[in-house]
């Protein structure tokens, strides 16, 4: 509810409006006045539209979370902790964000990897923990609503030809933020054009996707590029 | 006590004087005359007064106080002519309820009477009027409001002979039940005269003549007969106006300050006497020259 | 009465000659009040100073008298006194000017006489 | 006849309501000026465009900032022509002098500049409502909290840019009206670097204000500003006749 205090200002001034308009326009002398009346309906009703709306953005929206604090907070030790762990191909790490696993079996003896691409971070590893193939995107863990709208890859596999696709990621993608008025972060310090504020000063680093595909011991792995 | 008082006025746009040493004091509660050709400098002076135009030299006191950027004279005063211009966006009923507001006289019922009997449509725009029905409503306005200090600058500009005649009436009517100074201006006197206390006229940017419109009437006298009897009695200098009737007979209008052994002696000689009618001495003295149109197409 | 603007007589005097008029015809008796300046500009649609000078030339000719604050009144004898006033000075100047121009005529007193006789004749007959 | 004896309070009052009643297309064009600035932000108001790895990421801001400009330049229009020579004239017709002309303009600006305002904050909600209508809310990230300080400094931030705005137009206009030839070189002078350079020139004036955050100091700067954009217009049409 504490929400709705920030309509104060609106009613405030409203209600300022109100009162300076019609002490200076007291005195009807123009009771009848059907065209200065007219107008003074178009731009009350305008006014009222507009503040209606408002109030209803108070009530839906405003109790949406918001993202208070676009720099994440202990970023180095985050860093350092994920550079260990994927290093190690551990992602059984707190640092490890796992957005994706897919496994596909295979009695191949050679497989290929088509990225024709390059759009993620690659790691084939042969390794004995695995029978089939695995392949497990990630990226570091951080807590960040962008991490949301960032699509899925794509990875097939044929199992015919021994191919393991990673399709074309989706290369563009649209955000949309609601943000604050040109007045309100003039105060805040803040410019719309740099987007640090949006995701960090780091930002580039900590949202890289990685792709880790494991593979049994025996079997030879191609890295093929287009 | 003397409402409009200037002393030696000048006003010189770029390089040409609109106001000359103009020197003229207007009483309280007249309706005065103000005649002169078109740019002999009515509207300049009009408009001093009205403390719309700063003066180049000399001095004006309106209600005792100069008139430019005074907000006293200017709730007093109000100055109506053929070019107001108002806003755009306003109907005529609204500039009503603006003139209302502005002006403590201002009577409703005469603006609401006089707009309905010359039909002046209410919910027209000010620059949708024709000529004369604009003319005929900054008229209303200039009546309506009741300025102890009114001013009509060529009024009648585009209005019927009609409404002119009714103007001028309802101009007299109200004068009479609230007298006032009213200054119109015109370049014509003969529909104006009647109705006029002061008559001033102005010629070249200087006030040449400034009386009660009786002793204007008496002002001049013509006299029509023998070319070389009258020369050989009138002063060269005392005439206004000459004009030849024939060969041997011409009218001249002269100073009406002959002596009596002249005008006997005139009399006897067969010269006929006749007064001067106000409109036509006004041209005569407005006039630049002193003959008329015909001395144009006087052979020489 | 309508004024005769063209006229060489001036309008103040038309004023004052038209209220004597309707003191002669009655219309306004002994201390009544007459015509305002005011009634008289809107009457004949001239400026009411206008008017005032007609008035006053009544006042001057003892016609009328001023009550402070109330007006013009109309004064006793005002009649006889327009009546005289008229004989002395409008009729005489009339006759003078007659006179006047009997002799460029060439007309003598006899003739004149008996012209002046011959148009009361007629006069009378009318009436 | 006697006469009246107005005092300046009431004639500028008069002349406010006078205003008031012969304007009426200043809010009409406030009106259309924010409607065709919330439709161009239904296209998103700014965006911008980053890489993280071979992610290609197009953020498109939805704010009010473009109601909030063009509403500034709204701001400066109205003053450019609020004393032009039409309106002194009509002005003149009845009860005025110079000084009461520029309080009646002054207030009329604020009172302008203060429905101005509320309707900069509404649209910009508008504009938010219509986006979250059209695209569903979970399409959107938000950013930043209205909260009840941040509201106030919305207000009181807007309502001074407008004045500023205000101001300068008002003085732009003055001087304008000293003459054609004047007319010409503050076209030719202030308009033609506007198109023809790349404004760098401009980023002191901009920084100045813009990137002042302390409240308390940005409305000092407006405030000296304005009233000095303002003495100035007084004094440039000090003795200036109405053609």
């Amino acid at each position: 509810m504490f929400d709705l205090m920030a309509l104060l200002p609106i009613l405030l001034f409203l209600i300022l409006v109100i009162i300076v308009v019609s002490i200076v326009s007291k005195g009807t002398y123009s009771p009848n006045n059907f065209f200065i009346r007219r107008r003074n309906v178009i731009l009350t009703g305008y006014i009222a539209v507009l503040s209606l709306v408002s109030i209803v953005y108070f009530i839906t929206v405003h109790t949406q979370a918001v993202v208070e604090n676009n720099e994440i907070g202990n970023l180095d030790e985050v860093i350092t902790d994920f550079e260990e762990a994927y290093q190690h191909h551990n992602l059984d790490h707190e640092s490890v964000k796992v957005m994706n696993e897919w496994t596909f079996s295979s009695d191949l003896e050679e497989i290929s990897i088509e990225d024709p691409f390059s759009a993620y971070q690659l790691h084939v590893e042969n390794t004995d923990q695995v029978s089939d193939i695995k392949v497990t995107q990630f990226m570091m863990n951080v807590d960040h609503p962008i991490i949301n709208l960032i699509p899925n890859a794509n990875v097939s596999f044929q199992e015919m030809s021994g191919h393991i696709l990673i399709e074309e990621p989706r290369s563009h993608v649209e955000i949309k933020v609601i943000y604050e008025e040109f007045p309100i972060r003039q105060i805040k310090d803040i410019s719309m054009f740099h987007r640090d504020h949006l995701v960090g000063k780091r930002g580039e680093e900590s949202y890289r996707q990685h792709i880790l595909i494991q593979v049994p011991e025996d079997v030879e792995v191609n890295e093929v590029s287009y | 006590m003397s409402i409009v008082s200037c002393q030696h006025l000048d006003k010189k746009y770029k390089k040409q004087y609109a106001l000359k040493d103009l020197t003229i004091e207007l009483e309280e509660n007249r309706i005065i005359g103000l005649i002169g050709r078109n740019g002999a400098g009515k509207t300049t002076l009009l408009k001093t007064l009205a403390g719309q135009i700063v003066p180049t030299g000399g001095e004006v006191k309106v209600f005792g106080e100069n008139p430019f950027n005074n907000l006293k004279l200017s709730a007093n005063t109000i100055y109506v002519d053929d070019q107001m211009q108002f806003s755009l966006e306003m109907r005529i009923h609204e500039i009503l309820v603006a003139a209302e507001m502005f002006y403590e006289n201002w009577n409703r019922e005469l603006a609401d009477r006089l707009i309905y009997y010359f039909g002046v449509d209410r919910y027209d725009f000010h620059d949708q009027l024709s000529k004369g029905m604009a003319s005929t409503f900054n008229a209303i306005l200039g009546l309506a409001s009741r300025c102890p200090l009114t001013i009509f600058d060529e009024p009648t500009t585009g209005m019927d002979y009609s409404v002119r005649q009714d103007f001028y009436r309802a101009l007299l009517k109200d004068y009479i039940a609230h007298p006032r100074t009213i200054i119109v201006s015109s370049h014509l006197l003969n529909e104006l005269e009647s109705i006029l206390e002061e008559i001033v006229l102005i010629k070249n940017g200087k006030c040449i003549l400034h009386e009660s419109i009786e002793d204007f009437k008496e002002y001049a006298i013509g006299l029509s007969g023998d070319k070389n009897v009258i020369q050989s009695i009138v002063d060269h200098d005392v005439i206004i106006h000459e004009k030849e009737l024939s060969e041997s007979q011409v009218y001249i209008a002269v100073d009406n300050h002959l002596s009596e052994k002249d005008i006997t002696g005139l009399k006897q000689q067969g010269v006929q006497m006749t007064s001067v009618e106000a409109a036509d001495l006004s041209m005569f003295l407005t006039n630049d020259t002193r003959g008329g149109i015909d001395d144009v197409f006087k052979s020489s | 009465m309508v004024l005769n603007h063209d006229s060489s007589k001036p309008i103040y005097v038309q004023i004052a000659e038209w209220l004597e008029t309707e003191i002669l015809n009655d219309q306004i008796s002994t201390d009544e009040k007459i015509y305002s300046q005011y009634q008289l500009a809107d009457l004949f649609n001239i400026n009411p100073a206008t008017a005032a000078k007609g008035l006053n030339i009544l006042v001057n000719n003892g016609v009328l008298y001023k009550k402070r604050g109330l007006g013009m009144f109309v004064k006793e004898r005002a009649k006889e006194q327009i009546l005289l006033r008229r004989k002395n000075e409008n009729l005489m100047n009339m006759v003078r000017d007659l006179v006047q121009e009997a002799d460029y005529l060439k007309v003598d007193d006899e003739e004149l006489m008996k012209m002046i006789q011959q148009i009361r004749l007629e006069r009378r007959g009318e009436s | 006849m006697s006469l009246s004896h107005p005092d300046l309070w009431s004639v500028v009052n008069k002349q406010f309501k006078y205003k008031w009643m012969s304007y009426k297309s200043v809010f009409q064009g406030l009106m259309i000026a924010q409607i065709i600035a919330m439709v161009f932000s239904l296209f998103g108001v700014a965006s911008s465009s980053m890489g993280f790895g071979f992610i290609d990421l197009n953020i498109q801001y939805i704010t009010g900032d473009f109601v909030f400009f063009f509403t500034c330049l709204w701001a400066f229009f109205i003053s450019v022509a609020l004393d032009r020579n039409e309106n002194r004239l009509a002005d003149q017709i009845f009860v005025t002098n110079s000084w009461s002309r520029h309080l009646a303009n002054v207030v009329f600006i604020v009172i302008a500049n203060m429905i101005g305002t509320i309707t900069v904050v509404t649209a910009s909600f508008f504009v938010k409502m219509i986006h979250i209508w059209i695209f569903g809310i979970d399409g959107f990230i938000f950013f930043g909290e209205y909260t009840l300080p941040g509201m106030l400094i919305f207000f009181i931030i807007t309502f001074f840019y407008l004045i500023l705005f205000s101001s300068l137009g008002y003085l732009i206009g003055s001087i304008m009206r000293q003459g054609k030839l004047i007319k010409f070189g503050v076209v030719l002078f202030v308009g033609g670097p506007l198109i023809f350079t790349d404004n760098s020139y401009l980023i002191p004036l901009f920084q100045f204000f813009g990137d002042e955050s302390s409240v308390i100091w940005f409305i000092l700067k407006i405030l000296l500003t304005s009233m000095l954009a303002i003495g100035l217009t007084t004094l440039v049409s000090r003795r200036l006749e109405v053609q």
